[in-house]
């Protein structure tokens, strides 16, 4: 199978999420697959592009997928499900019209390239028996929370991968990795997305219900794939305690994270010390739980 | 009034029984309005349906012609239409060998409740008709001195610009 | 009805091409919306909308054309899409919202104008650098809107993980993609 | 022709009847021959001139023999062979019946080409054939003409030199002219306008005689003599001589044929008048290949299309 | 031929856009017209008088009515017609209102129009000839397939009237879908115990034969004159030996056989009577939850039964039954809510379906008829109702309104507050759908007299707090969302066709529609019969309904069967094709095409084969016409003939 991926880390990865991009690469690395970061790749535009108008947001992103065809490479991954929605949106605009597409694009396009995410490239790429034997520290002890955000697996006719409302792929990465995965109801609850600028209120409110519930259902820390959710639930987990007036101290790990650090790779390559809520609570339970089994094996 | 002899045009509908028949009926009680273009020839079943009547209209001089019938897997008696659409699509693609447009012969499904459907049928193949005028038929005159050298493969003719005598091919 | 209106006229304030217009410029047909309400009982923000959801495919479909592109929850909409998913009748509901904000703006109707700033602010920065410069964003915005301190309390942590960039990434290729958004910006008003 | 006598003479004794080949009224002409003494076996030729395309006896032969054990052989070029398959796939004729001799066709002659190729006007008097020459002798000498230059128009665009079903081969495999289906033919006629294609059929067809020769040629005009063209009822053409109704005619033959003519130009090369009548046929194959991706008189096991139907088809 | 053509006015219907007189005044030079008139209503008593005036008068051969649809009145006139000495095929139809006057406001070019129609009816009237209807002998047996309320009605009705039935069911015992309900609406009546007495009514009529655990395999021949093959499913228990017992269910070890009866709420043993009513009373082995099968030992039914009737080797077997009619009555089946990830259907073992709530509510059900939640027994305090779960909803293809839903929420919450006094419920709704006898009176108790909150919207997501589920729903009066946490959420999962619907129509040759409901002849005029002459339907099969609908179509269509076998033959319609055999040349390509296997060969004495029309199976589509090279085989009534003179009619 062909392993070389290109690869598109959008604009938040390059700034408050460097510990996503850190993370993807270094999983990507250990676990075989090649990633060629698109060379002078640019912003998808986002929701203010496709707001303006959906072609907008087509070209924008467009630009980044001829690139990827320049190069020879046939899938492009992105963590960022922003980026993703944008990217995959060029392609179904240049399907309904190819022509229409590459005027606003201003150069050809083949539309040969296929889109997906870093979950979907794992799956599909690696697979969750593969990647639990790529193993070295599984994260047992571990309950955490996959949280999905709302446009990974929306809408199902345009994500075509997982199910809508109950999508369970990072779920089977973290079972792979040894995590146990208490049931979530707010997979796939919206967090508040841009306004944590606009509109701080929303996010606090939105953020502080999806943390509630994941305290409730006992997770010691929430998985993430998104870099604005992570964003909503990290960078701004102290405005949304100080908002309702409680204390959660929940660490919120991007997935890649997470992977990175079940295939044993060393903590600053994986970013951890990037992130606001200090992961310490989540590795120390890690590290008895490993240390239990350890002392279990030696006594017998 | 003559029938016979006015500059009206006409389109000859084959309408199956079941489906089609009922279609146009359900358009006259909702009095879905329609150009008054189309005589309709009522057949048990687009089975029924010989290609040949296609081409004899259009020889004859019929302006359009319209056939149809139970949409596929609704059939009254099952399977009629799917060997229907079988030989209507392949006259459809004949006609236009021999001269005739194939324009001037459309083929659908209507069910007998979709009235709205059969209006929008009706009104949109009468335009066609409407645009393309009379059907001059195959033969309708004796064969003319100014017809088109198109060359035949009995030698002789070959001298024109417009030969397509097989054999010289 | 919110906005103090509790009467409305239906007919003195009916735009009646409204319906038309909005289902040809986002491709879905709100007027088979049948008002079931899933999209108000899956929206995250229905408790910061004026109108829920609902009421907004319910006004298009009264073609009430001015109250739709002057209310705020056209503004708030996050797309995050739960309404796409869920309606019945297949009506993709972020899509139509996100059209009537264009409406909106072609119409000088924009309700929830630090948003649209935001937004206007978010493609000049990719414009310009060709990828967005998110602390100049976020400087530009505070800057415009009068509201300086925004996320200030946030600026000391970024800084001290050394996540703050000063310097926008400007890629090579940033001519190209301020073609690509002049192509569209400024043919914006005639569209 | 040793090859072909001597198979003949080895099985004579289990033939009830040979249909083949014999020369005609005159040198150029061969005619179909047959054989039913042993004697006569010495009349039958076999070169490109054997044009008859012999399937077209087989189903009133056998429909009038008699119950034997022997069989009916008959010769038959690499052509001819699907219209046997055909046959026997609409259920006309009995393989098991049948001693077929398969023949590898280097194409015939149209006599019509020959004609004009000749430079002497003399009347045959002999003809030779030689490594794809035709020699022809008559009192103003020997003239040797390829065969290339004169073949008819179904041997140009032939693919089906070598016999697709036989009891027995004599003779090499010989090389198709066409490794595909072509229709160049008839997409001459597509190329021309609508109105000038009508006038071009509405020229041609006042030709016609409505001799039905064709339509007796044709080994898969199984009505014969209760041919629809001739019917009183129901009746589907007058007996005016008008072009309509030789037009008629002639899209009755084609629509019988539609998805059954395997295009062995028998048609086209019976009509007295010369008209490419084997065209509207071939249309029809063209389109049944198109649409349903058939080729008639090819697969013994097959149904013709428009005897089936495929409730998934979309499209149409 | 001497043909008389009579021109309605329909009232102002025709006349007041067609200029009838013109039309009948131009008839008459149409050749063998020899009298001609219009008429203001030509289908009234006077109008058809006039018309058989008419043909004395002017010894008429033939007549051509130019007036509605014929599918409106051909019958009439060709009766009319009839009475007055001509044979009924010698009349002919111009349609003049449906496809003239009533689509079209030009009178010159309707009044054109319909000279033509009226021209093209008087030519294929020149070539009709008179046919005459042949007479087959009636098998007077019925099928019923399925034995749910509707198929139990029909049954009973037709076994009441002295004739023998033949009723077919699938599943182990009859009672369908009705045996699973507590009671029924709007009158609380008990469900099996209305039920209850037909189906035993079912057993001990005589002259009904009964299988049951049996499918319908394959359907020949035609109205009057069935050969159906029934398979009859292995049960592994020989059911002339089985007296009902239950030793063997006491004694059986695979005691976690999921109970599909309960609708997957509870256990029972491999060997089973689904429930106590059962009809036939009859146990079955459940072969995959059987100990036996899986291991090769067990044997213990087999020991204790104390009549032998264990018999673990048995096979499916054949039988095959003549019939005259068939009815069908498949019922339903009901939504799978699994699409619907945002409810948990199947996660949360708290959310679940209407009819499983329905078990609950039973007291033979898996608790005993005390209400509990399925996940830890405790009695619910709020039960949330979910309303149109798989009904009016395009994104699941189920775009209709199943019809029963909205009454058996308000009765399910009628019954949850009489079980359980304190207990609150919702129902999130977005139409109330009640329009039937004391119907709508039943919901508004609901409302105001058990204090059941309506609320007017739908819901969103429905996921787990605490032990509780939280439903996620809007109030769209309020123009809010709204948020109640339950104990319970029961999702009203709407009515989809019957598994293997499509199979069986196929079978059956009728027609269903595209989401496997089968098509009822007319929708409103002949709402039991299909368009297969001898079959008719009642019950669900058709589309979604309610139990006095159902029984209601259960006993008409009986009483079509009751009709049809009143007399001892039926008249085929002579609308058949024929052969002419001098001109058959024996091809056999209609015999290939004819999709009802009703051409056959035969030999003549100079053994030449020709092909024969078998009349009472020919359906007359006229494939084999079309089909036919020579044209040999016409289609009576539609000849080649009479076609082309309608078309040369129109243009030659």
């Amino acid at each position: 199978m062909k392993r070389t991926v290109a690869y598109y880390p959008g604009c938040s990865l390059e700034g408050l999420a460097e510990e996503y991009d850190r993370s993807t690469r270094a999983v990507c690395r250990a676990l075989g697959l090649e990633l060629v970061e698109i060379p002078d790749w640019n912003c998808c535009g986002s929701t203010p592009a496709h707001g303006y108008t959906p072609l907008l947001s087509a070209a924008l992103a467009g630009r980044n997928l001829a690139l990827a065809e320049d190069a020879g490479l046939d899938v492009v991954m992105t963590p960022c499900p922003g980026c993703l929605k944008a990217l995959k949106g060029s392609l179904e605009k240049y399907r309904e019209d190819p022509a229409c597409f590459q005027d606003a694009l201003g150069r050809s396009f083949d539309g040969r390239v296929r889109v997906v995410s870093i979950l979907q490239l794992l799956l599909e790429r690696i697979g969750p028996e593969a990647l639990a034997q790529a193993v070295r520290h599984p994260l047992t002890g571990a309950n955490v929370v996959p949280y999905y955000g709302c446009l990974l697996t929306r809408p199902a006719s345009f994500a075509q991968f997982d199910d809508p409302e109950n999508p369970v792929s990072m779920d089977r990465i973290l079972e792979a990795i040894g995590c146990t995965v208490p049931d979530f109801p707010f997979k796939t609850e919206c967090c508040g997305a841009t306004y944590g600028v606009t509109r701080n209120p929303i996010v606090t409110g939105l953020t502080g219900r999806i943390l509630d519930m994941a305290v409730r259902v006992g997770a010691a820390a929430v998985a993430v794939a998104c870099p604005l959710c992570q964003q909503n639930l990290d960078l701004r987990q102290q405005q949304v305690e100080k908002a309702n007036h409680r204390s959660f101290r929940l660490p919120v790990l991007y997935i890649t994270q997470l992977v990175g650090l079940a295939l044993g790779l060393a903590p600053e390559d994986l970013g951890l010390d990037k992130l606001f809520v200090s992961p310490e609570s989540l590795l120390s339970r890690i590290d008895q739980a490993s240390d239990t089994a350890d002392s279990l094996s030696n006594a017998g | 009034m003559d029938e016979k002899n006015d500059k009206q045009l006409r389109i000859v509908g084959f309408l199956c029984n079941w489906c089609s028949y009922g279609g146009a009926d359900t358009a006259g009680v909702c009095r879905f309005k329609q150009p008054p273009l189309l005589r309709i020839i009522r057949i048990p079943c687009t089975g029924r349906m010989d290609p040949l009547f296609v081409v004899k209209a259009l020889a004859q001089g019929a302006d359009g012609v319209l056939v149809s019938g139970c949409h596929p897997k609704d059939c009254h008696y099952a399977v009629g239409n799917f060997y229907a659409r079988r030989r209507l699509e392949l006259v459809k693609r004949f006609l236009p060998f021999v001269g005739l447009d194939p324009r001037r012969f459309h083929y659908t499904w209507v069910s007998a409740s979709e009235g709205q459907r059969w209006q929008q049928v009706v009104s949109e193949f009468s335009a066609v008709i409407q645009e393309l005028g009379p059907n001059p038929g195959f033969g309708q005159d004796a064969v003319t001195e100014n017809a088109p050298q198109a060359v035949s493969s009995q030698g002789g003719a070959g001298d024109t610009e417009r030969c397509i005598s097989p054999r010289s091919l | 009805m919110k906005n103090g209106q509790n009467l409305l006229r239906i007919q003195e304030s009916r735009d009646a091409g409204f319906v038309e217009r909005v289902e040809r410029e986002s491709g879905q047909r709100v007027s088979q919306c049948y008002q079931c309400g899933n999209c108000s009982a899956s929206c995250a923000y229905t408790h910061v909308y004026d109108f829920p959801a609902n009421q907004i495919m319910r006004l298009i479909q009264l073609g009430q054309r001015d109250m739709v592109l002057r209310c705020r929850s056209i503004w708030l909409c996050a797309q995050c899409q739960a309404c796409t998913t869920r309606c019945p009748c297949n009506i993709d509901v972020a899509r139509v919202m996100e059209t009537l904000r264009v409406m909106a703006v072609e119409a000088g109707q924009v309700s929830e104008k630090d948003i649209r700033l935001f937004y206007d602010e978010f493609l000049k920065s990719v414009a310009a650098f060709g990828r967005v410069f998110e602390t100049g964003l976020l400087a530009a915005y505070n800057l415009k809107t009068g509201k300086p301190l925004t996320d200030a309390d946030l600026a000391p942590q970024v800084l001290r993980k050394g996540k703050l960039a000063l310097m926008p990434q400007r890629i090579r290729g940033r001519k190209e993609v301020a073609a690509i958004v002049r192509r569209f910006v400024d043919a914006q008003p005639q569209r | 022709m040793k090859t072909l006598h001597s198979h003949l003479e080895d099985h004579f004794e289990e033939l009830e009847l040979v249909i083949g080949w014999e020369i005609g009224f005159e040198p150029l002409r061969a005619t179909p021959a047959f054989v039913r003494r042993r004697e006569d076996l010495a009349r039958l030729v076999w070169n490109p001139l054997c044009a008859p395309n012999l399937s077209v006896y087989l189903p009133q032969i056998l429909k009038s023999a008699e119950k034997t054990e022997k069989k009916v052989a008959v010769c038959l070029k690499g052509c001819d062979t699907r219209s046997l398959t055909a046959l026997i796939q609409e259920g006309f004729v009995d393989r098991e019946r049948l001693h077929v001799i398969g023949l590898p066709c280097p194409g015939t002659v149209d006599p019509q080409a020959l004609a004009q190729a000749r430079k002497n006007r003399a009347p045959v008097t002999q003809v030779s054939f030689q490594d794809n020459l035709l020699i022809l002798h008559s009192y103003e000498g020997t003239e040797e003409i390829p065969l290339d230059s004169v073949l008819a128009r179904r041997c140009r665009r032939c693919r089906q030199p070598n016999p697709l079903l036989a009891d027995v081969v004599l003779g090499d495999p010989v090389p198709a002219r066409c490794d595909a289906p072509s229709f160049a033919h008839v997409e001459a006629v597509d190329s021309l306008p609508l109105e000038e294609r009508r006038a071009y059929w509405e020229r041609e067809l006042d030709r016609c005689l409505r001799c039905y020769a064709c339509r007796n040629a044709c080994p898969l005009c199984v009505c014969r003599d209760r041919c629809l063209a001739e019917s009183r009822t129901p009746k589907w053409t007058t007996q005016r001589d008008s072009v309509r109704d030789k037009f008629l005619f002639h899209m009755i033959h084609a629509l019988h044929l539609a998805g059954r003519c395997t295009e062995c130009g028998e048609c086209e090369r019976v009509c007295p008048v010369g008209i490419p009548v084997a065209l509207f046929k071939e249309k029809m194959a063209q389109i049944a290949l198109d649409l349903w991706d058939y080729q008639a008189g090819v697969d013994p096991a097959a149904t013709p299309p428009l005897q089936t139907f495929d409730p998934s088809e979309t499209g149409i | 031929m001497r043909i008389g053509v009579f021109v309605c006015q329909c009232g102002t219907n025709i006349a007041s856009t067609v200029d009838t007189g013109a039309v009948a005044q131009r008839a008459l030079d149409y050749p063998d017209v020899v009298f001609a008139t219009d008429y203001m209503y030509t289908c009234s008593e006077p109008g058809q008088q006039e018309i058989q005036k008419a043909i004395a008068e002017h010894r008429l051969q033939g007549v051509v009515v130019a007036a509605c649809s014929p599918r409106m009145h051909e019958a009439t006139f060709r009766r009319a017609v009839e009475k007055a000495g001509l044979n009924r095929y010698m009349f002919e139809m111009a349609n003049i209102r449906e496809h003239v006057s009533w689509i079209g406001q030009d009178k010159g070019a309707n009044t054109l129009k319909a000279m033509e129609l009226v021209r093209m009816a008087v030519e294929k009237l020149r070539r009709n000839e008179p046919l005459f209807a042949s007479e087959v002998p009636i098998n007077k047996r019925v099928l019923v397939i399925g034995g749910g309320v509707a198929g139990i009605q029909a049954a009973l009705d037709c076994a009441d009237a002295g004739l023998d039935v033949v009723l077919v069911e699938r599943e182990q015992s009859i009672g369908g879908k009705m045996a699973k309900l507590d009671k029924t609406f709007p009158t609380i009546d008990c469900s099996s115990c209305i039920l209850g007495p037909k189906m035993v009514d079912v057993a001990q009529k005589e002259n009904i034969t009964l299988h049951a655990y049996s499918e319908v395999e394959a359907v020949s021949g035609y109205i009057g004159n069935f050969t159906v093959k029934i398979r009859k499913k292995a049960t592994y228990v020989d059911w002339d030996a089985c007296t009902g017992c239950g030793l063997c269910m006491e004694k059986c070890p695979s005691k976690k056989t999921v109970d599909r009866f309960n609708e997957n709420l509870g256990t029972t043993s491999a060997i089973q009577i689904p429930f106590p009513q059962a009809i036939p009373k009859k146990a079955r082995i459940q072969k995959d939850a059987c100990r036996y099968f899986a291991t090769g030992k067990c044997k213990v039914c087999q020991k204790i039964c104390p009549t032998n009737a264990i018999h673990y080797d048995m096979e499916d077997r054949e039988v095959v039954e003549e019939v005259g009619a068939i009815i069908v009555a498949t019922g339903y089946d009901l939504f799978d809510p699994a699409p619907y990830g945002e409810y948990g259907a199947g996660r949360y073992p708290d959310v679940i379906t209407g009819i499983q709530f329905e078990r609950i509510l039973s007291a033979s059900g898996p608790f005993g008829g005390h209400v509990k939640r399925p996940s830890d027994g405790k009695e619910p305090k709020d039960i949330v109702f979910v309303a149109c779960v798989g009904s009016r909803d395009k994104s699941v293809d189920r775009p209709y309104c199943s019809g029963i839903c909205c009454m058996y929420i308000a009765k399910q919450a009628i019954l949850a507050r009489d079980h359980l006094p304190g207990v609150q419920c919702y129902v999130f709704y977005m139409d109330i759908r009640s329009p039937g006898k004391n119907y709508d009176e039943f919901v508004r108790r609901a409302i105001e007299e058990y204090g059941v909150q309506y609320i007017r919207g739908r819901v969103g997501k429905i996921y787990p707090r605490g032990d509780r589920m939280v439903v996620q729903g809007a109030d769209t009066l309020l123009g809010a969302q709204v948020e109640v946490e339950a104990d319970l959420v029961v999702l009203a999962t709407g009515v989809e066709s019957s598994r293997g619907a499509k199979e069986l129509a196929e079978k059956l040759r009728i027609s269903y529609d595209q989401y496997g409901f089968y098509m009822e002849s007319h929708p409103k005029l002949r709402p039991v019969e299909t368009n297969t002459a001898g079959v008719y339907l009642a019950g669900a099969c058709q589309g979604p309904k309610d139990i006095p609908a159902s029984v209601a179509q259960g006993s008409a269509a009986a009483s079509k069967v009751l009709a049809l076998f009143a007399r001892d033959t039926i008249a085929t319609d002579p609308q058949v094709a024929g052969v002419l055999e001098s001109v058959c040349i024996g091809c056999g390509k209609c015999l290939s095409v004819c999709p009802f296997g009703a051409i056959q060969w035969k030999t003549l004495r100079d053994g030449s084969r020709k092909a024969e029309v078998l009349e009472t199976v020919c359906q007359g589509c006229g494939l084999c016409n079309a089909t036919c090279p020579p044209k040999a085989i016409q289609l009576k009534h539609f000849t080649d003939d009479q076609i082309l003179a309608e078309l040369d009619a129109l243009c030659a």
